[in-house]
C-alpha cells in the first residue's frame, strides 16, 4: 500500500484531523470510542498501524471490529466479530478498573489546562444555550490512562475558563470548597494520567503534565503558532511547536474513504479540483 | 401458563401518572419504547420526572409535548441525525423544566445500586467537574429533595477507608415508579430475551417499582425457557407485556430495524420551536394509534428499514450525507 | 488471529507463586479448575491466600496438601456428598490455618466492587450477626491488614445518608492476584462462552490482575465472535488459556459431564486425619499428569458421567442412597 | 389425587418435617431455597397447593422450574425450564431489592430468638468443631420477608446462647458495641421481618414478633409439648401449642417419593413393615 503522504489538495481538515487522531493510538491498546469522526480514527489506526488494539464502545460492545462502520456506539453494526456485547455496566466497570489506556473524546469549549465543556454556554443556572450534557465525556476521562479531544476552533471555544467543567482536565476543582488543584491530588488511585492531546482544525496540542498546561506541539499546513495563538482566548505556550502536522498518506486516505466511511457519513470526500 | 400480563397500548399508558418518574431501556437511539411515549403524548400526561441513563429522541418528543417537570440524566440528542436536544434546550432556557446533570457512569452505577437495593454506590468518576459543583444541584435548589423518591443529596463525598484510594463520590441510587422497555422477544409470563447489546435494560428493569415491557413479540413462555441461559430478564421483573411490532420507531432494534435517520433528523429540524413541535406532533402522534402510525410511515419505508436477519442490520439504508 | 495466550498446565501453576492471593470459578462442586489445583498440589506451592466467593472440593484439596495459609471465604464442604470440609477443620482446630468469614452475598459484592474498581460496596445484609462482630476480625488480630492488598478493616459500619435506609455495612473490595478459571468454552484470543449458570465468574475474571481460563476446548475465535451476545467474559480480561477435558473433575460442567459424587464421596471420607489426605493424594495427585488421571478414572466411569446433550446433566449417575 | 392423611407406618420423619415445611409456602410467593430437603418441600409445594411460586436457586437460577430434583443449587438440573439462568450477582441483588418472600434454611444451633449458626461450635477463636460457614444464611435471612428453619432437634443444638451468630433473629447484636436489640432497629429499610418458624424433628416452632421469642406452635406425633420443652436448654413457652403436626397426605408421599426424589436421594422411603 502506497504509504507516501497525500498532497493538500488530495485531503480535506477531516481527513487530516482523522489520521493525527489515528496516530496517537498505539499497537495493542484498549481504546474507548465515542461516535463519530473517532471511531474513524481508530478503525483506521487498526486497519494501519495498530492491528491488535481492543475497541469498547460505550454502550456495551467489548473488542469489537465492525465490518462496517456503526452510525452510534449503540448501532447493531458494532457487534459483528466483537468479544462481547453485553452493557453498561460492563463497559463502566472495566473502564473504572483500570483498562482503558485511550479515551477519543469531544468538546465546545477547552481551557488551558484541557477542562472541557459540553453541557452549556453561559451561566449554568441561567444558561444562554443548553447543550448535550456530559455523556460518558467525564467517565472516559477520568478512568482512562490518556484522553485525545477532537474539537472545531474557534476562539470562543478555546477559552480562559470554561463555562462548566463537564470534563475533568489537569487542575480541577476540589469539591465541595471549590478549591484549584492538580488531578493528581484529587483522584488518588484513580489517577491514571488525563488529557493527552487535544486535535483542533488549526492544529495538535499537548499538556505539560507537571503544570497541567497545554501548548501548541504541531501546526496544520497554512497555519502559524502566532496566528493559533491570536485563536485562544488563554495565552498559548508556542515554545515547544515540533513542527507541521503530518498530512494523511494515500494509504490512509485508501482505508477512510474506500473501506471504513464510503457512505461519507462521518467523513466527506474531497472533490476533485 | 398464562400469566394475565397481557395489557393495551392504552392500559399501559394508564399506569404511567400525572408526576409518576420514569425511566426507559435503550441507548440513545436505538430500543426505545417509542409507541408507549406516543401513547403518553396523546393521553397529555403531566408533570413526568425522567431518571434516564441517557436521553434521546423519547427524551425530546415528552419534553416537547411539555409532559415533564424534571430530567434527570447526563445526555440528550440524536446522534447523528440531531447534534442537541432542542426541546429540552429551549425549555431550560425558559425555565420551564428542570434539569439534574450527572455523568453516565454515575447514572448507570444509581441504577446498579437501585437494582440491588443499594441506597447508594461508590466511584472515583467525574471528579473535580461541575457536575459535583454543590451550587449547581438543581433538585436541591427547588427544594424537592425529600429523602423519599428524591434522595436528601445529590451526592456526597468520602474517602476510601481499606486501601487509601482516596476521593470518593457517593452517588445515590435511582429510584423509579416506572420502567418500559422495548426488546425483541417477552415470553408470557414476563421472560425477556434481548438480543445484541442490553445496555443497561437490566438494572432498570429491577430499579423499577413496577415493569413494562413492549415488545416485537409475545412468544411462548416455554420457548424462552428451553435456553434459560439465553435470557435477560427474569418473568417476576416484568409486571405487564404488551405486543407492539415496530414499537421503537423512529429508533432501532438490534436484529429487526435500523434507526430512521430521515425521520429523526425531520423532528430536529422542524422542533426547534414550540409551534414546530406542535406542527409535528399534529402530524405524527395526535388523532393515530399505532397501527395509523405504522400505515403512515408506509411499507416501502419499513421494508428499507428492515434488518438483513444475518447481519442483524439494514443493508438498505442512506447513512451517508 | 493467534494471541499466545496459550500455555500449558504445567506453566499455569507456575503462575501462581508462594504466597499468591488466588480465587476460583464455580460454584461448591460445579465448575472448578482442578486439574490446575492438582497441578498446584503436584508443585507444592506454599503459603496461599484463597479468596473464594464459595468454597468447595478445591478448597479441601488445596487446604489438606498443606498449601494455604488463610482461607477468607463463606462455606466450605461437598453439598450431598460431605457435609462440611474435614481438611480445613482439621487446621483450624490445629491453628494451621486463618480462615476469616463474610456471609455468601457479602463475598459475592466484595468481588462486584473490585470487577467495578470500586474499594467497596454497601449492602444491609448480615447485620447483627457475630460475622461483623469486631473481636473476630482475624486478620487484624493477625497483623496482616497493611491495606494493600489486604483492606485496612474486615469491614466498617456507615448510615445512608441518602433515603434514610438506616445502617449499611462497608465490605472492602476482594483484590486477587490470580483467578482461575475452568469453563466449557474459550476462543484463542481469550474470549469465554459459560453455558449455563455463570456463578460468580465474570466478576472473578475481573477482579483478578492475572486471570487463566482453562477450557473443555479452546475454540476458533472467530466462532465465538459470531454471536458476541452469547459470551461471557471479554478476550482482554483473560491472560492466559489451557486446553483441559474433562479439567473440573470430580466436580461438575454443565452440559459437558456430571459431579463425580462417589470420588467426592470417598474424599471426604478417607481425608479426616492428615494420613488419610496424605494416602489420597498419592493415590490420586502425585506421580500423575492430567491424562495419566483420566486414565486411572477409567473410560467406563467418564462415559457414565458425561452429560446428555440435550438434557444437560447425565442420565446415568446414581444420585441416591 | 388422594387428599387423605397417610397413617403413621406409611411416611418417616424426613416426610413429615418436607410436608410441614411445603406448607410455609403460600402461592405466587418468591422463594429462595437452599440444597437438600428445603429444595424438595419448595417443589412440592408447586406441585400441590403452590402451583405460581417462583423459585430461585442461590448459584443464579431464577424462576426455575427442575423437571428433576437438583442434587445442589448449582446444578445443571436447576436450570432446565428455568426463567434466566445467571449468577450470584442477580440472585443476590434481587433477595437485596426485596423480591424475596420465603427462605428456607438450616441450622446447626438455635436459640431463643431464633438466633442460628452454622460456623462453630465453641468459642469461635478456639473452636471445639469447625462447621461449613455461613454460607447464603445471613443473607437470605436478612433479605427475605420470611424464614423457616428446618433443624434435628438435639438438646445441645436448641441452646441458650449460640457459639457464633451465623444468621440473625429476632433479637441481634448492634455492632460494634454488641449490645442486643431488636432485628428492626437495626435493619432499617431492610426490615422486612425475620425468622417464622424452626421445624425440627419434634415439632413446629414459631416466633413472636415483638418480644421475638419463640414458642411452640405443634408438636409432631408422639411428642409432648413438656417433652419438647425438656429438649430445648432454655426456657420454652408452651402456652400457645395449637395441636398436633398434621400428618402428609397421600397426594403428598405419592409427589415426594415417585416424582420428585425417587432416587431417595434426599428422603428416604419408609419400608413397609
Amino acid at each position: 500500500m502506497n504509504k507516501e503522504f497525500a498532497k493538500p489538495e488530495e485531503y480535506g481538515l477531516a481527513d487530516l484531523l482523522c489520521c493525527a487522531a489515528s496516530r496517537e493510538v498505539q499497537d495493542n491498546e484498549i481504546v474507548f470510542a465515542g461516535t463519530g469522526l473517532p471511531m474513524v480514527a481508530i478503525m483506521l489506526a487498526q486497519k494501519t498501524h495498530a492491528p491488535n488494539l481492543k475497541l469498547i464502545f460505550e454502550a456495551g460492545t467489548l473488542d469489537g471490529r465492525p465490518p462496517e462502520i456503526p452510525t452510534s456506539v449503540g448501532d447493531a453494526r458494532c457487534e459483528m466479530g466483537a468479544s462481547r456485547s453485553s452493557g453498561l455496566h460492563d463497559a463502566f466497570s472495566i473502564a473504572q478498573r483500570g483498562y482503558v489506556d485511550l479515551g477519543f473524546l469531544g468538546g465546545a469549549e477547552v481551557d488551558q489546562y484541557g477542562n472541557v465543556n459540553t453541557t452549556c454556554i453561559g451561566d449554568y443556572l441561567n444558561p444562554e444555550l443548553r447543550l448535550t450534557g456530559s455523556g460518558g465525556n467525564p467517565d472516559i476521562n477520568s478512568f482512562a490512562k490518556r484522553t485525545v479531544f477532537i474539537m472545531v476552533h474557534e476562539k470562543r471555544r478555546f477559552t480562559e475558563q470554561v463555562s462548566y467543567i463537564t470534563s475533568p482536565g489537569w487542575r480541577v476543582r476540589n469539591w465541595p470548597g471549590g478549591e484549584t488543584v492538580h488531578r493528581r491530588e484529587l483522584y488518588g488511585a484513580a489517577y491514571r494520567g488525563g488529557p493527552s492531546a487535544v486535535i483542533s482544525t488549526l492544529g495538535v496540542f499537548r499538556f505539560d503534565e507537571e503544570s497541567g498546561r497545554i501548548y501548541l506541539d504541531t501546526c496544520h499546513a497554512g497555519n502559524t503558532p502566532e496566528q493559533i495563538r491570536d485563536m485562544c482566548q488563554f495565552d498559548l505556550d508556542i515554545t515547544r511547536v515540533s513542527g507541521e502536522t503530518l498530512p494523511p498518506t494515500r494509504e490512509e486516505l485508501h482505508f477512510i474513504h474506500e473501506v471504513l466511511d464510503p457512505e461519507q457519513i462521518f467523513i466527506p470526500k474531497v472533490k476533485p479540483k | 401458563m398464562s400469566s394475565g400480563k397481557r395489557i393495551t397500548l392504552q392500559q399501559a399508558a394508564e399506569i404511567v401518572k400525572n408526576g409518576s418518574s420514569l425511566t426507559f431501556s435503550g441507548f440513545t437511539i436505538w430500543r426505545r419504547p417509542f409507541a408507549l411515549v406516543y401513547e403518553l403524548i396523546r393521553q397529555r400526561r403531566k408533570g413526568l420526572h425522567l431518571i434516564e441513563v441517557n436521553g434521546g429522541p423519547q427524551t425530546e418528543f415528552l419534553v416537547g409535548a411539555g409532559c415533564v417537570d424534571i430530567w434527570e440524566s447526563c445526555w440528550v440528542g440524536h446522534e447523528l441525525y440531531g447534534k442537541y436536544g432542542a426541546n429540552l434546550s429551549r425549555k431550560v432556557g425558559n425555565k420551564e423544566i428542570l434539569v439534574e446533570d450527572y455523568s453516565h457512569a454515575e447514572m448507570l452505577f444509581r441504577f446498579s445500586a437501585a437494582a440491588s437495593g443499594a441506597p447508594y454506590a461508590v466511584t472515583q468518576t467525574a471528579l473535580g467537574t461541575d457536575i459535583h459543583n454543590p451550587a449547581y444541584d438543581t433538585l436541591g435548589n427547588a427544594g424537592l429533595r425529600d429523602g423519599r423518591r428524591i434522595p436528601k443529596h445529590k451526592y456526597r463525598f468520602t474517602e476510601d477507608p481499606f486501601f487509601g484510594a482516596g476521593a470518593q463520590v457517593m452517588v445515590p441510587a435511582a429510584k423509579v415508579d416506572v420502567a418500559i422497555l422495548c426488546v425483541q422477544q417477552v415470553g408470557e409470563e414476563g421472560t425477556v430475551r434481548v438480543n445484541g447489546q442490553f445496555y443497561s435494560d437490566p438494572e432498570v428493569a429491577r430499579a423499577a417499582d413496577v415493569t413494562i415491557v413492549m415488545a416485537e413479540e409475545i412468544v411462548p413462555e416455554e420457548y424462552l425457557r428451553r435456553d434459560s441461559d439465553l435470557n435477560t430478564i427474569t418473568s417476576f421483573e416484568v409486571d405487564h407485556i404488551v405486543e407492539v411490532p415496530f414499537g421503537a420507531h423512529p429508533t432501532g432494534m438490534f436484529g429487526r430495524y435500523d434507526v430512521d435517520g430521515a425521520f429523526l433528523k425531520d423532528f430536529y429540524t422542524r422542533t426547534r420551536t414550540q409551534e414546530g413541535f406542535d406542527d409535528f406532533a399534529k402530524e405524527w402522534i395526535h388523532g393515530l394509534d399505532h397501527l395509523g402510525y405504522l400505515e403512515k410511515l408506509g411499507w416501502p419505508k419499513m421494508l428499507n428499514l428492515k434488518a438483513n436477519t444475518a447481519l442483524k442490520y439494514s443493508t438498505g439504508v442512506k447513512r451517508g450525507q
